[in-house]
Parts: C-alpha cells; structure tokens; sequence
C-alpha cells in the first residue's frame, strides 16, 4: 500500500513509482508534472527504477491556474 | 509604443522584457477568458502554482495541468510558478524544487504564507527559504510586506527582485502605504514588482510612479466583469504609471499657480 | 485601441471626440514643445486664453496670436477659448462674445474666478455668467467647483458639460475629495470634465475611474520635466482609466481573497 | 485721444478703428482677432465704418497660450 | 483645564463662550438622555429647528415645543434655531424670523440647502439669504460648503461666523477635504465652525487641528451607540485638537528622526 | 474622568495603569521642562536609553543618569527601559539585562533597529531577541513593524504587549496603515500600544479608536514648540479616542443623513 | 374656514388669530411659539386683535429636536 | 591597561573592576548605573572582588532621556 496525492493505493510489493503513476495516467512522456516520494523530489528519469517502500507518500503534481 | 518600451525594458536576473506587467492564472472563469486576458494585458510573464494531479480517465487529456502549460504557451507567455499555499520555508523549498523539474525553469515567484485571514508572509520563514533557493540556484521573486529592511534582506540574500504587497491578497485596496514602497525603492536596487492589493487601473499606475519596475496583478483582471476590458487598462496604466516617473511629474502645492498668465490681461470693465 | 475608442466616443453638445483628454496651451517653453506635446496626448481639444495684442515691427507676424493659432491647427486641434482672468460675469461674458468674434467658435470654457491664492470659482458670478452664456447660444462648458449641487445648477441652466475641479489649478494635487466627484457624476447627466489639479497620470486615471467623461490637463504635461513623455502618460492614463470604469473592479475588502485555490494543495512534510 | 490695450494714442478727431488698429499692424484680414470699444464688440465688418469718440477705450485681443 | 479654557475663550458676535463644541439636539431616543449628552459634552450652545404645533388634548403639556425648551434650559445650553428644511432665501428668513419671535434671540444658524441626497448648501441662495438677515439684524452663522470664496463672501456680507461642512449632514465621513478648510480658516477672519461629517472623536480633534474655532456634532453623539460616552469623547477631542493647534506640532518627514540619540551608545560586542 | 478611567485601566502583565499614554523622555530642552510635560501627560510609565557614564569633576552630581532617575521618580512615573540603537538580538538582549541590573525592573521596551534611515525594526532579530528575552523572565513590549503576521509571532513566543508603529519615529505622520493596525488588533489579544509616528493629538486619538489599548509618544510633545501643552493635548486626545471606541461610533455613508426630521415642515411659501 | 399648520378649521367670519390658535392649545401666555399668516410674522401682542381673512393660511411652530 | 567606555585606562596588573570605575566616581553607592565586561553584565556585588585582565573592555551604563 501507499499513499498517492493523499488516497490509498494498494500496489503489489516492490513496484515502481512509474507503475504507481500510471494510476493517474502519468508516464515520463507526460508534461508539465512532478513527483516527490516522502517529500524528495524524484526526477521523471528515475520513475522506472524507484521502487516504493510500503506505506510511501508520492505526491504528483502538475500546473493548476493560480495566483 | 514599441519604439518606447523597447528603449526601456524591464531586466530581472538578466533577462529582458518589454512588459512590465505580470499576470496571474487565478480566477478566470475559463482558459479562453484567460487567455484573451494575457493577450490583452501584453504580459510575458504569467504566474502559476502547483497542485495534485487528478485521476481522470485514460486517454483525456482534460484536467491535465499539461492543459494549461500548453495554453499559456499559446499565449506566449512563461510560466512563473509560485509556492502559494505554503507556510513554512521546507514546503515552500521542495515546492520550487518540484516547479523546477515540472517546468525546466528555475525562477520562482516565493510565498511563504503566515495567516491564513491576511495571507501575509511570514518574515523570518520567507527570508530563510529565499536564503535557500538562492544557494540552489534559483532565481527567487519574493512575495513580501512592505517592510523597507526585510526587502533589503531579501536582497541581500541574493534574490533577484522583490515583490511587495500593496494590500493583501485579493482585497483590492490598492497601495495602503505609499512611504512604505516608496522607501523599499530607496532601499534597494534590484527590481521592485508591486504584488498584491491592485484593485484597478490608477493603483498600477500609482506603483510605478511610486518607483516600481513592474506590477503583478491577478483577481482585478480575473474576477472584474471584463476581464479582458480590464486587461487592456492595466497595461494602459501600468505603461502610463512607468511613462509619468520618468517623465518628471510638477510638485504638489497647496495653493494655486496659474497655468494662463494674466500678462496682457483686457481691462473690459 | 483605435476600434475600442470609436465604440466609445465622447460626445459633447453633439459632437463626437474620440479623445477624452483635454489638453491647456499654457506654460510650454516652445511653440514646438507645445505642438509635440499635443500630438503626443492625443488631444483634439486645445483650450486657449485672450489677451492683448501687442505692438510690433511692421510686417514681423512675431507675438501674433494668429501664430498660435496656426500651430495649433497644424497640430489638429480645435481651439476652445477660456475666460481665464475674469472676476465677473460681466468681464467673462464679454471675453466669451470677443472670443466667438475672433475665433468664429461658439465654445467657451467659463471661467469666473473668486479667489487670487487660490483661483478658485465664484460661485453665484458663474452661474449669471453661465446662464448669460447659454442665452446667447453658447456651448458653454464651466470651470466649477467640486459642490454637487452647483453643478446641478449649472447643468439646470443649459451647460453643455461641467468642469469640476479635482484641486487648485496648477497644484497638482490630484483630486481632493473624490467623493465630491462621484456625487456630481451622480447629480448631473451632462459630461463631467474633471479640470484642474491633476499632477500625474494616476490623477487622471482616477478621474476616470470615479466616472469623469474627460480629463482637462495642462500644468501637469506642460510643467513636466520632459512634456512630451508625460503628455504620453496622460493619454494612456485616461485611456486606462476609462476602460477600468467601463470593466468593472472588484469591490474592496479589508481582508485577503486567495487567487490560488488550496483545492489539490500537496500535502509535502 | 484714445486708449488702445491700455496706452494712450493720439488721433485725429474722428478717426476709424480700423485706423486705430493700424497702428499695431491689425487690419480687417488679420485672423485670430477681435475687438472691444468701451466695453462692447465691435465685429471687423464695422471697423471701418465706426468712428471713435474723443477717450474711447480700445480692446484688440487675440489668442494666448493659456490654461 | 478650567483655567486653560477661560484663558482661551470662543468669542461669536462679541460673546464669549468657554465651550467650542456645539451640540445638536437630533436623533436622541429620549429628553433625558439628550440633556445627559449635553451635559457630559460641555456644550453651552445647542441648536433646536422649528416644526409645527401638533393639537393635544388641552392641558398636557407633551410634545410641546415648550418641554423641549425648558429642558435644554435645565442643561444651561442657549438655543441656537436653524432653518433646517428650508430650500429657498424666502423660507429660510422667514423661518429665521419665526424662531426669533419664539426664542428671543437674533442668532439665526443659516440653513439653505441644495439637495436631498446630500442635503448639501445652495450657494447663491445661502448668500442671499445671510445678506438679507444681516441686514434684518440677526447674528448669521451659515451652514456653508467647504468653498473658501464661498466662505469669504459669506463673511464679507457680514455672517458672524461660518459653519463649512465637513462631509454630508450624519455621513460620519468626517473631514473630506481637510485643505479646503485650511484654506478657509486662511480665507476668513471670523470664527470658523466645522459643521456636519464629524464621525468619532478624530474628526473634531483634526478640524480643531486645521484651525477651525470650534465643531457641530449632531448625529455622531445622539446616533452612537452610548451618546452620554460619545458626548465626553467628544469634549475632550475638541480640548485636545485646540491644544494641539496651539502648542504647534512637530513637522512631518518622510524618515525617521532618533528620538534617543546615539551620543554614548555602548559598544556591546 | 477618574472614576472613568479606573473603570477601564489599562493592564499590562498584571500591573494595572490609570494612564493609556507612554512618554518618551528624549528630546527635552530640560529635566524642568520634562518633568512638567510628565505631569501634564498624566503618564505612569516614562522610557530611558542606557547610555555610557561620562568623567565628571568628582562630587558634582551632574550628568548623572542618576538624577535622571531621580527626577522621573519625583515626576511619579515608573521607568521603562529602551534597547535603542542595538541593530543585533545579542546587543539588545544584554543591553536589557544592564537595565534590570541598573533600574531594578525587568520590563524592557525592545527595540532591534534594521535601518540607519527609519529606524524601522529587524523582523528576524527581533523575535530572535524577544524570545530570549522572555526566557530571561523579562516583561517583553517589542518595538516592531506593523505587520499583523509578526505582532502574532511575538505574541506567541511570550511578549506582554507589542507596540507597532504608526510610521518612522520622529517622523510624525501619525498612522500610515491604519488597515495593519487594525488587523494587528484582530491578531493579538495582548495590549496594543501604538509606538512612533504619532505627530499631533489627532493621531494619537485615530490609534485608540483603531482598538489599540495605549500611545506612546515622544517627539510630538517633546520637540513641539510647548511641550506642556502638547502633553497636555495627547492626554485628551488618548483619553477621546479610547471613549469614542467604547461609545461606538456611527457607520459611514456616502450620502447624507437628516439630523432634523422634516415631519411637520412648515408651508412657509 | 382657514388652514392652520396644513389642516382647514371652520372659524365664524372675522374671528381672531387668537380664536384660530386656541385649537391647537396655544394662548399669549405659550412659551417657544410664533405664528406667521400668509408668510409673514404675526408677533402675540397682535393675535387677539389680528382678524384672520377667509382662507388664511396660518403657521404655528415651536421648537424641535434638530441638528 | 583596559578600555573604559571606549577609552584606554592605566591600571596596575590585577586592579578590580571597582578601581577602573573609580575613574568615573563610580562606586557600590552609585544608582541606576549598570556595568558589563567583555560583553557580560557584571553585579554591583562582584565589582571589588572582579580582577580586570589585561585589554579588557569595561562598558559602565546609566539612564539617558531616550525614545
């Protein structure tokens, strides 16, 4: 299990940010977005490789219309 | 015009622009509207912030922040992404960083928030993630009181440019102490961006002639009636503001001085 | 712009401007100065002053108002006479019909003045010398002041416009009580040219925004340090200021109105 | 003699306006011009014609830089 | 401050007065708490309007002017009428006289107005109608704008004092234009009496400031939430504005001045 | 006025104050002309710098701090110790403890000066000193800026009061914010005490009406040209404002509203 | 019949202010109180002997709460 | 030798605080005076017993009119 931009998401162990992504439709060929595990910043190019310990906190952000 | 600005940019760490109006992404009623708007306002600059990415199903593209990133690019503007939302100098730190590899730029409009009534900064939070920022490389537009000595920290720490509040975000009160940006302006000589507190045309017109370099301004376009109307004034009155500092305006006095002459004066009676 | 002000033109006693701005003749240091200066504010209207004619060489056209008149043709402006220096109604009703005589134009910018320190109008003495006017088949536009229910009369009396003052002419002190300004917009139909005091763009600007058809700016563009660029100012200024009346602002509220929703905010320590 | 703007001239008895007004160079086609004899308008058409009293006060006025 | 204010009395039309704040007697929810008000203010003088007899069952006294007469009497205040309501010269003299015929007493406050909204003066009619008095022998203390030539004319048709309006009658917006009436304290020799806008204690204590001789209150006391409390606040602002005003200010700068010096400052580290 | 003011005293850290008006003691002419404007003040509390003992000819008391003191005592006012002219956390923070050492008390107006030109605060520094300060058991009142965020951090790390400014010291511009000051009493629930820029009584009456709950003041009545009767003037003043808060003043409007019904107008024409 | 304070009042012919007042209450000895008639003053010494004409209009006022 | 409020001061080896205050007629009795050295306060009670090293920086406080 970990926890993707604050909801609950059941992963089998070991699985790569990358797959935890594509729960959102995000891949390394999606623009304008990044993504930070346990409040790291995790370059697009080290999406494939990072592998989620249990209980991770990824947040995935991208642009939002503001101030 | 053109000829005009061109001879006078605005430069902020080495780059130069010919608009000295930036425009925040909040609050418009769509991305057309919004659009209109930037176009209309003559900004290069546009201000965005970061926010979670929302499941939406497979193959939309809806939603996307990629959205966004694309229309202001049509625009033709850049993107300037903020830390709004931010109360301490570590959140406000990784969210730049995380700005940074969203959008491959390493400038950062910096929030630090200390109220959440006011939406003021919090002094002592902002100065140590500006201290930070700069250390790795960005390049940090603080969003400031109007604190004469804090804005010289700012600068000190090595941002390159400061952004005072006029008045709190969104109120539209326009510049609640003039002295206060007038003494920033003596105080420092990196850029000056009048953030926050513009309500209408006159107030933009005012900071510059209050010795700003440039003005930011978000809800007075995006929630006016005609934001796109109101657009077009800002760059009027921030260009007219800019025009009238240089220009060398008459003293104030308290009596009268005549503008005709009574030189030659009929005696008709 | 130029398709946005022929939407919005300025009509007075049935002819349509597409300028609101008003420029005085007084105080430049050249004919050149003043023709440039013109041009560059856009102006179609010019207020000019008579005085006496002076004796010179024979043949020399030198000091001649007619060359005054002539520049300011070449510069495109109609001329409107003023009755500058005129204490009584009787004195600027005589100027007015001089004025017509020479100038073959039925536009008079009435000024009755009560006051030397301050040159501020004499009520009672303008609105016999407004009324006079207007039987006589005048346009009579009249510099007023700042009292609501003045203006009412005057307009009551066949004025085609009021010109309330913002300050003492040549003060450049803005516009003092705005809320008087915002009651005769209220208190009349006819065109309110704000006149006298305006020192720098943003006094123009605010003019506009309080609800002002126009703006009559002449110390603060030909006293400027550099006229030309402040001449500039004052016509983007009017031009901003108008399109923010006509965009509507936001409303003003003490505390702040976050442009960056929180919604999605990432919760990152 | 007549007061002209002010300054006292001497003329023949009877004498014109317009012969008046020579004398600062102002004639029936100068432009930008008008004129006040004791405190009334006297249009150019009737320059010629009016003949000035013994102590007329004269007015010829033309445009100024003003306000 | 007994001391103080014999030594510094208000002199009207040759009567010396030790109060310079005159109260009106409006908008109170009751007599008792209206005679409470005027005691706490200090008031010697209190203006009463004239309105007509109301048929009562024979023999009670209630609702007779006469109560309200007798009570202000049991305050120790004297009676200044007003011609409040009054739109022409004609009314507004007539009325003068009437209250001279109920009350004994030639002082008339002069009372032309203009317009309901803003119940704002009618210039030409006030001054017609303060001649008129003046020549009827009535000490004319007129309710007039903020025009210093208004003003001028007004004292120099031989008004005892003139009473220039602050802001609209209970705007509570107090001083608009605070150089108009330093302007008019300028202008004229004879007392000046700031009248209506007063809101809270700051307004009498800056009208006192700019020069005035003494301040009006109606409504800013009998429309507070506890009048006998604003009544006080009220005495003392006008003691503190006066004194101020004598004891001459400090000059205003845009930086600081030390007010410790830094002669003998320890070196600490 | 006694029995009002022990109604409502002013209570900082637990000691309880008759008198909501701080003096400085810098910028007299004289002890005399101190004392005297001391007692006309009314204040209770009355500021000193720490400054270095000067050589003196043995026996002669002269120049001693110590008959400073003396005269305070006699003058009936309690010391409050100033920091001023320490630019650092450590430089104020042992200047406070030679104060207590000197005067015996551990209250301590702190001032952490940012700037030669406005004297205004350190923001960082300050907080840094003040939290020191309160862990050394001190009675805390910072000198700071008016920024609402700060005024509530020095709240939160211990300080018994905090004293914005108005503006600059010495400046006397009176409050150039009133907005902040405003919020800065919505902030804290700790007594206010409005600090430099008071110029005249006015301002000092504006800052209780705001909702502070005390005024310091030192040059307005120190270099004012009579400085007992400027004391006396600021008594008034603090003492009108805090009564006009309290009483609860009327609400603004633009337009008028009558103080003299027109029910039973007469028809007089 | 007269107006008194904007009310018609029945009165016999030729009766006196006096009469007229006595309606609303108000004798020689009323304190605070004047009375015009058709726009001019008439001062209490005259209203006995003052005989009103047929449709005279007669203000009575006193005092007021006001500004 | 020792800096007293900025200046330099004489003083044998090992001369008490008390003797360098000396210097400016102060002693125990004196009131509302303060002192520090090298930037610590030092009590009244500790000045006879204080011995000065060499160089040291002696700040002697007391009340000036001030802000």
């Amino acid at each position: 299990m970990i926890v993707l931009n604050g909801a609950r998401v059941d992963l089998p162990a070991g699985a790569s940010l990358l797959a935890a992504l594509a729960q959102i439709d995000i891949d390394e060929q999606s623009t304008g977005v990044a993504v930070a595990v346990d409040g790291e910043v995790v370059p697009r190019t080290h999406w494939e490789a990072y592998a989620l310990r249990d209980g991770a906190r990824v947040e995935a952000l991208t642009a939002m219309q503001g101030g | 015009m053109e000829k005009l600005l061109t001879e006078d940019p605005l430069v902020i760490a080495g780059e130069s622009l010919r608009s000295r109006l930036i425009s925040g992404t909040g609050g418009f009623a769509s991305f057309e509207l919004m659009a209109d708007s930037l176009r209309a306002s003559g900004s290069e600059i546009a201000t965005v912030a970061l926010r979670r990415i929302e499941a939406v199903p497979a193959g939309s593209g809806n939603g996307r922040g990629g959205s966004l990133v694309e229309v202001l690019a049509e625009a033709g503007v850049r993107l300037l992404p903020n830390t709004a939302g931010c109360h301490t100098a570590r959140d406000a730190v990784l969210t730049a960083k995380l700005a940074r590899e969203a959008f491959q730029t390493n400038w950062v409009k910096l929030e630090v928030i200390g109220d959440e009534d006011t939406l003021l900064p919090d002094a002592p939070e902002l100065l140590r993630a500006a201290e930070e920022l700069v250390d790795e490389d960005f390049v940090v537009l603080p969003y400031t009181s109007d604190d004469p000595v804090l804005a010289r920290r700012l600068q000190d720490v090595g941002c390159a440019a400061v952004m005072p509040l006029g008045a709190p975000i969104g109120s539209g009160m326009g510049i609640r102490n003039p002295y206060n940006i007038a003494l920033i302006r003596e105080a420092v000589s990196v850029p000056v961006v009048l953030d926050a507190g513009v309500g209408t045309a006159s107030d933009a017109a005012i900071a510059m002639e209050l010795g700003c370099d440039a003005v930011m301004v978000a809800s007075a376009i995006s929630r006016a009636e005609d934001p796109v109307m109101m657009a077009r004034a800002m760059r009027d009155a921030v260009r007219a503001g800019r025009l009238a500092r240089r220009a060398g305006r008459i003293p104030r006095r308290l009596h009268a001085q005549a503008s005709t002459p009574d030189e030659g004066l009929a005696q008709l009676s």
